[in-house]
């Protein structure tokens, strides 16, 4: 493969994790996140880790923001009971 | 092969016990656990007794498989975490509303990969059993999930270990660029001279075990996770946990990296983070009233203590090192089994509301008494033997550091024996912040097995003086690669300093219950269980042990 | 000068540690912790890489064509998935702060140092 | 502390670790360069010993006790997941019928593609187990793709189906027993690839089921005392 490609995936994975970690609402984080796992999966493609690259599919484009995805829900439903058990101190 | 069923043991038992956890009774879980651990500890002993060995797992040998490497230190530890394992079982056996066999099989999990990563002579697979390590640690922390400061201290804890972590496996892969190799023997068989590579490589390697080994400015998550984790997770903790990080630290400098790094550098690093952690830990550690919180920065302190014995590079202070890790792991194990007790009696353990309460609790107190005279280094105790080695090889300073950590710690110990076992000192108001029992139904008297692993505990701690420093000595002498030490404690300075650090420890002790502990608020807006404060501590602290080992 | 191209997984991590120690919400640092541990894969696979090589797969290829480092790919696979239990875990417990302290902003909790 | 003082003991940290890491860097070796010693020492074990994917090999033969370390990682916190995750169930037991699971709140695409997607994604995995001592893929990565495959029944359905066919004891007993497996296999006959596969791939689906399940639970119980 290319140098040119490996340096494009290289800098589209950098650009990718800044958006990830400046991506503050973690609802739509679980859903740059899995961008994030998609464009690493495509990395390695490119650095010929064909295994790696299924691995990373699996568990950072699907299973991984999912779960952050679930936990974000869980979350807002425990949020409705605030603010009266919430603690100032 | 004994080794491989050594190592393969708890894994086995754990999974059998996760698997049919629904349905086996209480006594059957605890009776497997103890037995399993009993069993892996006499293992160990005929390991230790048949001398040194290297084993390459799966018989593929050198430059391709994993060894796992049997010397004295290594099993001789790994025994010490079996111990304190088998003493934490039997303190459980009436502890705890056991979800399914969880726990056991956590406990199981926890000992097995602390024995693998002691035993393991390979770095990335030090690095997996650390993970392992750390992932169990955070689950048996938040064990009691139903506590909001459990599960914030489980999540600190996590988070800065699991960072610590990752900085380990990228200075694990930059030496293997380097060399290609990730046995620990290997590495430094083909690391040859040093540049900025090598150095940033061995301060990234070292973060992940100095998170651990909780040296100051890394040591934020200690207090919040013992705080809230269960007793006898709490013994796991600081008897043998948190000192497997400066074990690992020891290993990687001795074995892959002292050829390619000059000692001066590291020992300065080392003797710094070490005192920071050993004069911090032991200020902070007047300053609680939470008892299981005393405790915790207790051990923050000697293990920073234990951190200067491992820089000082020198043979009589490694073996001073090795010896102080297990009387301090009698010693603390068995001072936890203690906190549990009042935990479990009176719901609280906050140093003023006990004031006095525990007058009618004699092994307790005994323990505390015990535990505090351990800790300040009382001869003949472990702790003792120990320190006079690495203060006879570190000089005044180390003298005086050494001295100065035993009495403020052992004085907050022996301070709270007098407040909440003798009634000393007048009483203050407590705060109302009230514990769970631990135990599912509130027992009518405490059961032998939650004392009686804590005297035991505290006994060996006291005694373990009393070993030849000779075989002490022939141990640490393949592990260091320099020439056979020839430890003597026994001499008037150390019996002297021994002495001075238990009347100093009294007069902390006297001065504390004379008034309500103090607050600095300085400190306590250090440690203010931020997570954000807490990472970006970690990044400065991996930039001063880097920029030290550079200078 | 090609050492630039390994200049991105400091890049990633520091990314990642900046997002933990600025983070508003519990949720977010635990993401951002893993985004800080996906710099090791990139570190790894990339120490690993060879010009003019393939995949270390021998199936449809000859013992003796030039493969990419097998070994760092077997790290980064067992990396994975340390780096997806953590997260998962850590996960577990955010909710549970979540619900017995009502907020996951770290500015809100209180210290635990009593 | 506060905000500004975290920052600024960040920008230290920060700036050093950088410094640290670009020192090392610019010492590397060059990229894309052949020596990778360990590497290539890898490689003929494993096509004497049958195993074309050299990463399986590795993985389940020559290093099988980090991936031993691994799968017990991946037990721990499927189990960490059930513990700490358990309250609601016992506050769900004993407030019965103040709790019911929400409908999904996904979008349409998802739901859609949710239905079309189970079938073939369970092929998918079984095929990716079975043949990775010699492809691509392995235990771990199928066992990934057959345990997220069952949460599709959730997309495209709703969750008292899910819940149906996915009862929680049979997957903690069978990943602790596939666990159990995989230490007696990696410690006493490593090389058997695809047995050690198959096995992985059950333990890896199972943990992610179990992992899956505790999470739905926390995000669709819905409190009607709100």
């Amino acid at each position: 493969m290319s140098d040119a490609l490996i340096v494009a995936a290289l800098l589209l994975t950098a650009f990718m994790a800044t958006a990830v970690v400046l991506t503050r609402d973690p609802a739509r984080q679980a859903i740059v996140l899995s961008g994030y796992g998609l464009v690493l999966a495509v990395l390695f493609v490119v650095l010929q880790a064909p295994d790696v690259a299924m691995s990373q599919t699996g568990v950072g484009t699907v299973v991984v923001p999912l779960i952050v995805m679930l936990a974000v829900h869980a979350i807002r439903r425990h949020h409705t009971r605030e603010p009266d058990e919430r603690d100032d101190s | 092969m004994i080794l491989q069923i050594a190592v393969g043991l708890p894994f086995a038992v754990a999974t059998l016990l996760a698997a049919t956890g629904r349905r086996l009774p209480r006594i059957a879980i605890d009776a497997i656990a103890t037995a399993t651990v009993a069993t892996l500890s006499v293992l160990l002993g005929l390991v230790l007794a048949g001398g040194d060995r290297t084993v390459w797992l799966g018989g593929w040998g050198e430059g391709v498989g994993i060894s796992l490497v049997a010397d004295a230190v290594a099993t001789g530890l790994a025994l010490t975490v079996t111990a304190v394992a088998l003493c934490a079982l039997v303190v459980s056996w009436r502890y705890f509303n056991e979800v399914q066999a969880i726990f056991h099989t956590l406990v199981l999990l926890f000992t097995g990969a602390m024995c693998a990563f002691v035993l393991t002579g390979d770095l990335f697979d030090a690095f997996v059993f650390f993970e392992l390590m750390s992932v169990v640690a955070y689950a048996l922390t938040g064990y009691q999930s139903e506590e909001p400061d459990t599960v914030h201290g489980a999540l600190n804890f996590g988070v800065v270990n699991s960072l610590g972590a990752y900085l380990t496996l990228t200075g694990i892969a930059l030496v293997y660029a380097r060399t290609g190799q990730l046995g620990f023997v290997s590495i430094g068989r083909h690391l040859h001279g040093h540049d900025a590579l090598v150095t940033v490589s061995f301060a990234l390697i070292c973060t992940g075990f100095l998170v651990k080994a909780a040296a100051v400015p890394f040591h934020f998550w200690l207090a919040d996770a013992h705080a809230v984790a269960p007793t006898p997770v709490c013994m796991l903790f600081s008897g043998v946990m948190v000192e497997l990080g400066v074990y690992a630290v020891a290993r990687t400098y001795l074995t892959s990296f002292a050829d390619a790094i000059p000692a001066e550098p590291v020992r300065v690093s080392l003797i710094a983070f070490g005192s920071a952690a050993a004069l911090l830990g032991g200020v902070m550690c007047v300053l609680q009233r939470h008892i299981k919180r005393l405790l915790a920065y207790s051990t923050i302190s000697h293990v920073g203590l234990l951190l200067v014995g491992v820089g000082l590079l020198h043979e009589d202070a490694l073996a001073g090192a090795a010896w102080y890790l297990i009387g301090h792991a009698g010693v603390k194990a068995g001072l936890f089994v203690g906190a549990g007790a009042l935990l479990n009696r009176f719901e609280t353990v906050d140093e003023h509301d006990l004031h006095g309460r525990g007058r009618s609790m004699y092994v307790a107190g005994l323990i505390f008494l015990l535990g505090g005279l351990g800790l300040a280094g009382l001869p003949p105790s472990g702790t003792w033997a120990g320190k006079a080695l690495i203060e006879e090889a570190g000089g005044h300073s180390i003298l005086a550091l050494g001295v100065t950590a035993s009495a403020l710690t052992a004085g907050a110990v022996l301070r709270v024996w007098l407040r909440v076992f003798r009634g000393a000192g007048p009483p203050h108001p407590g705060t109302t912040q009230h514990h769970d029992a631990e135990t599912e139904f509130k027992l009518s008297r405490l059961p032998w097995t939650m004392l009686a692993p804590g005297v035991l505990l505290v006994l060996a701690g006291l005694l373990l003086g009393l070993l030849p420093g000779v075989v002490i000595g022939r141990a640490v002498e393949p592990f260091t690669h320099l020439p056979g030490p020839a430890p003597a404690p026994w001499t008037a300075t150390s019996i002297a300093s021994g002495v001075v650090a238990v009347l100093l420890a009294f007069g902390v002790a006297a001065l504390g219950i004379r008034g309500r502990i103090p607050r600095v608020d300085l400190l306590h807006r250090l440690h203010s269980g931020h997570i954000g404060d807490y990472v970006a501590w970690l990044v400065a602290g991996v930039t001063v042990f880097g920029l030290l080992l550079l200078a | 000068m090609s050492q630039f191209l390994y200049l991105i997984p400091g890049w990633i991590l520091l990314a990642g540690v900046y997002g933990i120690v600025t983070s508003r919400n519990l949720v977010h640092a635990v993401v951002c912790l893993s985004v800080a541990q996906s710099a090791t894969y990139v570190l790894l696979l990339t120490i690993g890489y060879q010009r003019k090589a393939t995949a270390p797969v021998f199936s449809d290829i000859k013992p003796t064509r030039n493969v990419v480092d097998p070994l760092v790919q077997a790290m980064t696979l067992t990396d994975i998935v340390v780096g997806a239990t953590v997260t998962a875990l850590l996960l577990a417990l955010t909710v549970q702060v979540a619900k017995r302290r009502g907020t996951v902003d770290p500015d809100d909790l209180r210290s635990l140092e009593p | 502390m506060s905000r500004r003082a975290r920052l600024l003991v960040l920008a230290f940290g920060g700036c050093g670790l950088a410094l640290l890491f670009a020192l090392a860097a610019f010492r590397l070796p060059d990229f894309g360069g052949t020596s990778h010693p360990y590497g290539q020492r890898t490689l003929p074990n494993a096509i004497a010993h049958h195993t074309p994917n050299v990463i399986s090999s590795i993985n389940f033969d020559q290093r099988a006790f980090d991936t031993l370390g691994e799968e017990l990682i991946l037990m721990a916190s499927a189990l960490a997941a059930v513990l700490i995750l358990r309250t609601v169930r016992a506050e769900q037991e004993d407030a019965a019928g103040k709790h019911a699971y929400g409908p999904a709140q996904v979008f349409d695409a998802l739901r859609i593609t949710g239905y079309a997607l189970l079938p073939v994604t369970i092929m998918t995995g079984v095929y990716i187990v079975a043949h990775g001592y010699l492809s691509p893929g392995g235990g771990f990565q199928g066992g990934v793709v057959l345990g997220s495959a069952i949460h599709l029944v959730y997309l495209s359905g709703d969750y008292p189906a899910l819940a149906r066919i996915r009862p929680i004891p049979m997957f903690e007993a069978g990943e602790a027993l596939a666990a159990g497996a995989f230490v007696a296999l990696a410690l006493a006959f490593a090389g058997q690839v695809t047995a050690m596969n198959a096995v992985v791939g059950l333990e890896v689906g199972s943990a992610v089921v179990l992992t899956l399940a505790k999470f739905f639970e926390q995000a669709l119980l819905v409190r009607k005392d709100t």
